[in-house]
């Protein structure tokens, strides 16, 4: 059936109508393109008349297509788009020629500009003709949130949906909840006592009758999309059945095998085979470390069954998979510490008094190892001389060119502690110094007064190998003080460095499990890295904290409850919009070749096993139109870009050669051989 | 069709395998003649030229036309069978897309007589002789056929209602087509009778997601039987070439070379499975993509075009290749083509 | 003169977040450059298949110019890289069927690199300008004399005369 | 003096365009006949540039009757291109697989293309000398036998190659895949239907033709006797090979001229081109060409079932070896050179190709697992060669190091025979067109049959498309006005058949 075509061309002023002529264009198209029942020209095509003057068209010519040759349809497809609905006539049926960005203003040949005009015209009317009317799809909205990691972020955004009402799966692979704020000590610039302020919010979230809180457990994978997630966790076996744990911790307190503990205590400290990581963890349940557990290595010991008093020990527990629906996911999965034996050269790992960033946050720590004391490798000297290794793996392009932000607010605050427990002479080598938030300036200028040493430059080396009597036995720090311009040999008995903050050495593969990616140096990507800093490229799908790149406790803070924000403000519309410029699969042509099947970032591509086909969840689809390139068997369609509609463009844009006008087709018309 | 109806097969630019295969109907082929007479089959009966030329206009209610066109004398052939013939069927992959002798397309004429005749590697052709459309010998005067630079599809050269795909058509889908045809229940005009997915729908191999680090030669590896060919390495044109075959060369273990074209509402067969290989090509590093390309498919056209360049957009390799023209600092358009052209003959 | 200097037609195939953008501020920029680039506005270059080339070449462009956002910064993650591997897949053959593969050009640009696109557009235009026209219909484009040649098969018989 | 022209355009009942000009003087004597040829694909120019293992699958599309030919000597020519030695199994699948071909296409030849001549008869109405008139004359029991024989071939071609026509199987090295014993038994039990299949036809060739005598006198008769030297393929033993073995040549006194390895195929023959025709003339090169004339002093040779049955000292297999001496004994000794003979050493061809196919099937190796070895890459060059049911089938490639073919000759079965069976025509034009002589259609049929004997398969020969045109005699003056018209008026005829 014959389309009715309304072609409107703008002057926008003499913008356009300066180099294109208009008047010509709009003449030509009427005569030269089929279906074209009105063309007409105006100064304004966007002002209020010029929409107007399309909205009577189409009433009075009962206009199907409508095309508007103005400016980049990146400024006012909406509006015209908007035009056209407010008239009865679907918003998709509707194209934009770009004559403005696209001719008018790139070129000042007039002849050229206006063929051009034409051309660009033509492709608009001849694609027009083969739209389709599309609907914004909308889809319900599941409650219920999951939030992946229980570090002060997530713990943030789990109790911002709880607290308005909405059920929340907390998930922490840890035993506890708690994250890194739970090693520390103190924190900056306020030095206020970490664990008082976020011990209580913690067991806010083990108490809060919303917040399903699954730690010692892990995200499995994620299925379906906004509004309808399925997620399966993994929940590793406790040993210790929880609904009888009372938390008492005689278990522990018998347990025989004392082992390091490389996680939470960073390698300072000490915990038994069944452990909480520290006191005040929530939950307070146990769990057994099945590596380092006498029974599990030799079968052997049993005595924390033995011990205790509800019978809650089980060694023949197992791992469980659970089936939760959610709404939305939110990460907050944090961040891991650079491996400080990477740069050889700052002795760490092989020198003895050297420390890193968190192992010195431990000893800090009043419940930590050394119950607060500051002190070298042999746990009882204190040292006299202290010097923090600043930007250790970042800012360096051996390892990581980003700044890892904290650090150096990190090492004031070590700084202080120092002296103020050992006082200690404490000096800090730095490329700059970047107390660049409220408060910082100031700690920074106190931790001037109060004696510590900052020297401008990038340490080239630790040593213990000594070229005067004064270094003999010391850890020798070999600096370029930039400020003084000249090499410096600082002998110190203690040195920190103070590592990089990377991303979870396994974020991308929870990036993938739930369809979102990492930027190079692998922190998860945002969807706008201002205006859009929470929510990522797959709907549904939102980032808080250090797994969206390094940041401190405030920073991570405001995410979490940003984030938070964005899902309760889902859940209460109720109902979520879905762009109809989606890809979708022909099941009769489709030949289940799965060539398609992992092409899709955002995994909208299944494959039916029974049926033999894939199938395309349009919630999930972006519209790239990657898929629809690829298919072989031309399964695949695009909406709003099918092949069909893309070939009618080209062949609209090439309309002068292919029908013998024009400067060269005239050429093109003189036999050729 | 009420009554009986005539029926005509010819042979233009075709190997014979059309015959064979509707001959491989078998028994069947009485059931054929029961409801057609056969009017025209030069193949297997004496009719002439000179009787289809005496039949008035739509004398003929089915023609079978196989072969596609590359001489003045199949051109004339398919001109006349249009005339006299209701329906004219392209029947198997030559007339419907030129099939293998299409490749021809990638050369010339005169390419095509050097290597047959002046530079043969056999022939015994000092006086370089080729062949002429005329030839006097002693005032007896001998006439060929002109032999054309481009192989052409029976829809390149007339109009056609209906295209039967394959290289050559499987006996069931001839079957199916002729049933259609003595039932009346024919497709709109221009369609091709047969299946509208692809042959991976019919290949019984096990498949997974694709992750391609090597395009393998067929001489190269012995394929599993049980896995998808193409994940195993080698080039399978399965994923974009139309089923009816049954996945006949995968199951002897042999990748699929694409006889059927592609896939119903496809135009460029080649361009599909181009754009389907490289789509899983499992590296992001443009250096290991050209190696893995070039090293894996050393023949593209050979390979995705095997049977359908005639058919293709670009129908040909470019008569004058670009490296082969005169090219003039910033030519002006006229001479940038006439010098173009004399190159093409 | 000038009428008489060739003027390529060049259909290009811009993803819609980075490089459409850059062709916009170019315009709003006023960065004149060569008008023979008509541009197909996609939603990503990884829609751009080769047969949307294959269909400019046949229909008369003298070249095709794909653009999209620099790889690692596809709106879409990671789809420019089948771009990539696609593009070298068609240059591969485009090259095998006589075409020289500087008329088919991929280039990257964010939304910030007008002047860099317009550059671009000016080299390639440039480029396909010594190249000269492709004109590809021309291929096969009927010989007239191939015509002649058929229709005297229809005169010979037309000719003959019958005799029992 | 005006010229006159005898234009039988184009030949019918073979696998090919074919078009005859006869040349008269005013006397209606013959001064000169021309088989033209009238196309050509050019394989050997558009396969350079492919992958050299894809030439199996592309040469079988030069032919689409006998692509098993192509196929065949296609992946032997690999198998020299990759240095690489087949196994056992392979072998012999690929030799089964090719008897097999063999005995289904002489079927069709015999039946559907040469037969009718015979059964029907010369001058039987043009109408009925065709497939369908067989099945009338011969009864539908016998017809249903020659379908099912056909039928059956096809069937295990398919089973085993992959596919009826254009198989997709042999690779360098082997084949792509083997046989399971089940599928063993079956391909046993229709051999055994194929070898009483031969016996009977045999029969039928006995009855219909040696026991008539104006049959045997027109065999016999000089008209279609043709001189010329004899080419087949033969094993260790001398005897008809299909498959595999040396290239020997008998002169038309039945004395060796040559034996030679298929690769040296260059020392032994040439090929002529004419202007008139796109299809090339070869010639034994020591000899020479000499123009259309025959004995020993020229380069002619043919290639068919009589040819190879003259040039091989006899058969492999018990039964066809009966029928081999018994045919001698009655055409008088080697070598025959009776045209005509051809169709008789065709059906001899038929039961050892049956045979043969018999014997391999019940091979114990036949189901080995070991049908396929891998070649390190390719050299430079290969040659490759089988019988065709039409004549020596001979492929030579060229490819470069990545295994891209450079260059590629073609020597095809029926292209041995276009000397010869431009001279059998001129003969038999000769003997038969005589001044006063009636020119009638019946004549025309018998300088058809003088080719048809041949089967030749110009789709092969030429590479280019088979496709023939009616059979039409005109006479014209130089002047090329026409003097009269010869035509046969059949079409309706044959509808009328068919109710």
């Amino acid at each position: 059936m014959a389309e009715r075509i309304g072609v409107y061309v703008c002057h926008c002023g003499t913008n356009i109508a300066a180099t294109v002529n208009v008047e010509e264009v709009a003449r030509w198209a009427k005569e030269n393109l089929p279906d074209v029942e009105v063309a007409r020209d105006y100064k304004f095509m966007c002002s209020s008349l010029g929409q107007a003057l399309i909205a009577d068209d189409i009433k009075k010519h009962g206009l199907t297509r409508v095309v508007v040759a103005a400016c980049s349809p990146h400024l006012h497809e909406r509006t015209f788009r908007r035009a056209c609905a407010a008239a009865g006539l679907n918003q998709f049926l509707m194209q934009m020629a770009n004559i403005r960005e696209h001719v008018s203003w790139v070129t000042a040949q007039r002849d050229a500009a206006t063929q051009k005009a034409k051309a660009l015209v033509a492709a608009a009317v001849g694609r027009v003709r083969h739209h389709a009317p599309l609907e914004t799809m909308t889809v319900k909205m599941n409650p219920a949130t999951l939030v992946v990691g229980g570090g002060i972020a997530g713990i943030q955004a789990a109790l911002e949906l709880a607290d308005a009402g909405y059920p929340v799966y907390l998930v922490e692979r840890e035993p506890s909840i708690g994250g890194h704020m739970a090693q520390y000590d103190k924190t900056f610039p306020t030095l206020d006592c970490a664990a008082c302020i976020l011990t209580p919010r913690m067991s806010e979230v083990g108490q809060h009758d919303r917040i399903t809180l699954l730690t010692w457990s892990e995200l499995e994978e994620v299925s379906g999309s906004i509004g309808n997630f399925k997620a399966r966790i993994r929940k590793k076996a406790r040993h210790v059945k929880e609904e009888l744990c009372t938390g008492c911790g005689l278990c522990i307190e018998k347990c025989p095998r004392r082992v390091v503990d490389h996680v939470f205590e960073a390698g300072m400290g000490h915990r038994k085979a069944i452990y909480t990581p520290f006191p005040q963890a929530v939950p307070k349940i146990p769990v057994i470390d099945t590596r380092s557990c006498i029974w599990f290595e030799r079968g052997k010991c049993r005595v924390c069954e033995k011990m205790c008093p509800t019978g809650a020990i089980d060694y023949e527990q197992q791992d469980q998979i659970l089936e939760v629906e959610v709404g939305s996911i939110i990460l907050a999965t944090g961040w891991d510490l650079f491996d400080c034996r990477r740069i050889p050269q700052y002795g760490y790992g092989r020198l003895a008094n050297v420390f890193t960033s968190l192992e010195l946050e431990r000893m800090c720590n009043a419940s930590g190892p050394t119950g607060g004391r500051i002190v070298l490798r042999d746990g009882i000297t204190e040292p006299r001389s202290v010097c923090i290794v600043h930007c250790v793996g970042s800012r360096d392009l051996r390892y990581n060119t980003y700044c890892s932000s904290i650090c150096c607010m990190l090492s004031l605050k070590l700084g202080h502690l120092i002296m103020e427990r050992t006082g200690a002479k404490v000096y800090a080598c730095y490329i700059d110094l970047r107390p660049n938030k409220k408060d910082y300036e100031e700690f920074y200028q106190r931790l001037l007064d109060e004696g510590m040493l900052f020297i401008r430059g990038k340490v080239a080396e630790v040593t213990d190998v000594a070229r005067t009597p004064a270094e003999e036995g010391k850890l020798i720090v070999q600096v370029e003080d930039t400020l003084l311009g000249k090499q410096r040999r600082i002998p110190v008995d203690m040195v920190v460095l103070m590592g990089a903050i990377e991303p979870r050495r396994d974020a991308r593969d929870i990036g993938l499990k739930v369809g979102i990616s990492c930027s190079m140096a692998g922190w998860f990507i945002e969807r706008h890295p201002k205006l859009d800093p929470v929510a990522t490229m797959t709907d549904g799908v939102f980032v808080a904290g250090a797994c969206q790149g390094p940041k401190d406790i405030p920073d991570a803070v405001a995410q979490g409850a940003a984030a938070a924000a964005r899902v309760a403000g889902m859940i209460s519309r109720g109902l979520v919009q879905i762009e109809p410029v989606v890809a979708s699969i022909d099941e009769d042509k489709c030949s289940g070749c799965r060539i398609c099947n992992n092409l899709c970032p955002f995994n909208a591509i299944e494959y039916i096993e029974d049926q033999q086909v894939s199938r395309i969840t349009a919630a999930l689809c972006k519209g790239c139109g990657t898929c629809v390139a690829a298919c072989p068997a031309g399964a695949i369609s695009g909406a709003h870009f099918t092949r069909q509609q893309v070939f009618a463009e080209i062949e609209g844009l090439l309309w002068d050669a292919l029908h013998g006008t024009g400067p060269q087709a005239a050429a093109a018309a003189a036999p050729g051989r | 069709m009420n009554g009986k109806g005539r029926l005509a097969i010819y042979w233009a630019a075709s190997c014979g395998g059309c015959e064979i295969a509707i001959l491989s109907i078998n028994e069947k082929i009485l059931d054929v003649a029961a409801a057609f007479d056969i009017v025209f089959c030069p193949c297997i009966m004496d009719v002439k030229t000179r009787d289809v030329e005496k039949m008035p206009d739509g004398h003929i209610d089915v023609c079978l036309f196989n072969g596609s066109i590359r001489t003045s004398e199949q051109e004339y052939m398919a001109r006349l069978l249009r005339r006299k013939s209701r329906v004219l069927v392209a029947f198997g992959s030559c007339a419907h897309e030129g099939c293998i002798p299409a490749l021809a397309n990638l050369t010339r004429r005169d390419e095509i007589f050097a290597a047959c005749y002046t530079d043969c590697p056999s022939a015994d052709n000092a006086a370089r002789v080729v062949p002429q459309p005329e030839t006097r010998i002693d005032g007896m005067r001998l006439h060929l056929p002109v032999f054309y630079d481009t192989v052409r599809t029976l829809a390149q050269t007339v109009d056609v209602d209906y295209f039967l795909p394959g290289c050559p058509p499987e006996a069931p889908r001839i079957l199916d087509a002729i049933n259609a045809i003595v039932a009346g229940r024919l497709p709109p005009k221009g369609a091709v009778i047969g299946a509208a997915t692809t042959v991976c729908d019919e290949c019984p191999r096990t498949r997974t997601e694709k992750k391609i680090r090597r395009f393998a030669r067929t001489w190269q590896v012995i394929p599993d039987e049980k896995t998808c060919l193409l994940e195993q390495g080698l080039v399978c044109c399965g994923p974009a070439t139309r089923a009816g075959c049954g996945a006949l060369c995968p199951q002897v273990n042999s990748p699929c070379i694409g006889c059927y074209g592609p896939n119903a509402g496809e135009e460029d067969q080649g361009s599909r499975l181009m754009s389907a290989l490289a789509s899983v090509i499992d590296s992001n590093d443009p250096d290991e993509i050209q190696r893995i390309i070039e090293e894996g498919i050393p023949d593209p056209v050979g390979t995705f075009y095997r049977f359908s360049l005639a058919h293709s957009m670009l129908r040909r390799a470019a008569l004058v290749p670009d490296e082969q023209r005169v090219k003039l600092p910033l030519p002006a358009a006229g001479t940038a083509q006439t010098t173009g052209g004399e190159h093409g003959r | 003169m000038e009428q008489q200097q060739f003027e390529p037609r060049i259909v290009g195939f811009f993803c819609n977040w980075c490089s459409y953008r850059a062709a916009d501020v170019a315009g709003t920029a006023r960065m004149k450059h060569a008008p023979n680039v008509r541009i197909i506005r996609l939603m990503c270059s990884g829609r751009v298949e080769p047969a949307f080339v294959l269909k400019a070449l046949a229909d008369g462009a003298d070249g095709v110019l794909v653009a999209g956002c620099h790889p690692g910064e596809c709106h879409y993650i990671e789809q420019n890289y089948k771009t990539i591997r696609r593009f070298a897949m068609l240059r591969h053959t485009l090259r095998a069927l006589g075409i020289d593969p500087r008329r088919v050009r991929l280039v990257w640009a964010s939304a910030g690199e007008a002047a860099r696109l317009a550059q671009a557009i000016d080299e390639m235009v440039e480029t396909v300008r010594t190249l000269g026209p492709l004109r590809w219909r021309d291929n096969w484009e009927e010989d007239p004399a191939q015509r002649e040649a058929a229709d005297r098969t229809a005169d010979e018989h037309a000719a003959a005369m019958e005799v029992q | 003096m005006s010229e006159r022209r005898i234009s039988i355009d184009p030949i019918t009942r073979l696998e090919g365009h074919g078009k005859i000009d006869i040349f008269l003087d005013d006397d209606g004597n013959v001064i000169d006949a021309f088989l033209q040829i009238p196309e050509l694909r050019g394989f050997e120019r558009f396969c350079v540039g492919r992958m050299v293992e894809d030439m199996p699958n592309l040469t079988s599309r030069i032919c689409g009757v006998c692509p098993e030919a192509h196929h065949m000597a296609s992946a032997k020519a690999l198998d020299d291109v990759f240095r690489v030695q087949p196994p056992p199994t392979a072998r012999k699948l690929r030799e089964m697989f090719y008897c097999i071909f063999f005995a289904t296409d002489h079927t069709t030849h015999f039946y559907a293309l040469g037969g009718p001549d015979f059964v029907m008869g010369p001058d039987a109405p043009k109408t009925d000398r065709n497939i369908l008139g067989v099945i009338r004359k011969v009864g539908m029991e016998i017809a249903g036998r020659v379908i099912k024989m056909r039928a059956d071939g096809h069937s295990l071609i398919k089973m085993i190659g992959g596919r009826a026509v254009h198989p997709n199987w042999a690779v360098p090295g082997g084949v792509s895949r083997g046989i399971t014993e089940e599928q063993r038994r079956e391909i046993e039990r229709l051999g055994r239907d194929a070898v009483e299949f031969a016996r009977f036809s045999i029969d039928l060739f006995n009855q219909i033709v040696l026991g008539d005598s104006g049959y045997v006198d027109l065999l016999r008769s000089e008209a279609f006797t043709t001189r010329v030297y004899n080419m087949g393929t033969v094993d260790e033993r001398n005897r008809v090979n299909f498959y595999d073995g040396m290239i020997r040549v008998v002169g038309p006194d039945g004395r060796e001229h040559a034996k030679y390895h298929p690769r040296e195929y260059r020392d032994h023959i040439a090929e002529h081109v004419e202007p008139w025709s796109y299809l090339k003339f070869p010639f034994l090169k020591k000899p020479g060409w000499k123009g259309f004339v025959d004995g020993g002093d020229s380069g002619l040779y043919r290639a068919t079932p009589l040819s190879r049955l003259n040039a091989a000292d006899g058969m492999a297999t018990p039964l066809a070896q009966k029928e081999y001496e018994r045919m001698y004994e009655v055409l008088g000794g080697k070598p025959v050179n009776h045209t005509l003979a051809t169709h008789w050493a065709r059906l001899i061809e038929l039961l050892y190709a049956a045979e043969r196919w018999v014997e391999l099937a019940c091979d114990p190796e036949i189901t080995g697992r070991e049908y396929r070895v891998l070649p390190a890459g390719p050299s430079e060059e290969g040659v490759g060669s089988v019988e065709a049911p039409r004549g020596t089938l001979t492929h030579h490639y060229w490819c470069d190091g990545r295994g891209i073919l450079t260059r590629v000759n073609l020597i095809v079965g029926t292209t041995n025979n276009y000397a010869p069976i431009s001279l059998s025509i001129k003969q038999a034009a000769r003997a038969l067109i005589r001044k006063g002589a009636a020119l009638t259609e019946g004549v025309l049929n018998r300088i058809e049959m003088a080719f048809r004997a041949y089967d030749p398969c110009f789709g092969c020969a030429t590479h280019h498309m088979p496709g023939t045109m009616p059979l039409e005699v005109t006479l014209r003056r130089r002047d090329g006005s026409v003097m009269e018209r010869v035509r046969r008026t059949d079409g309706r005829v044959v509808r009328t058949d068919g109710q």
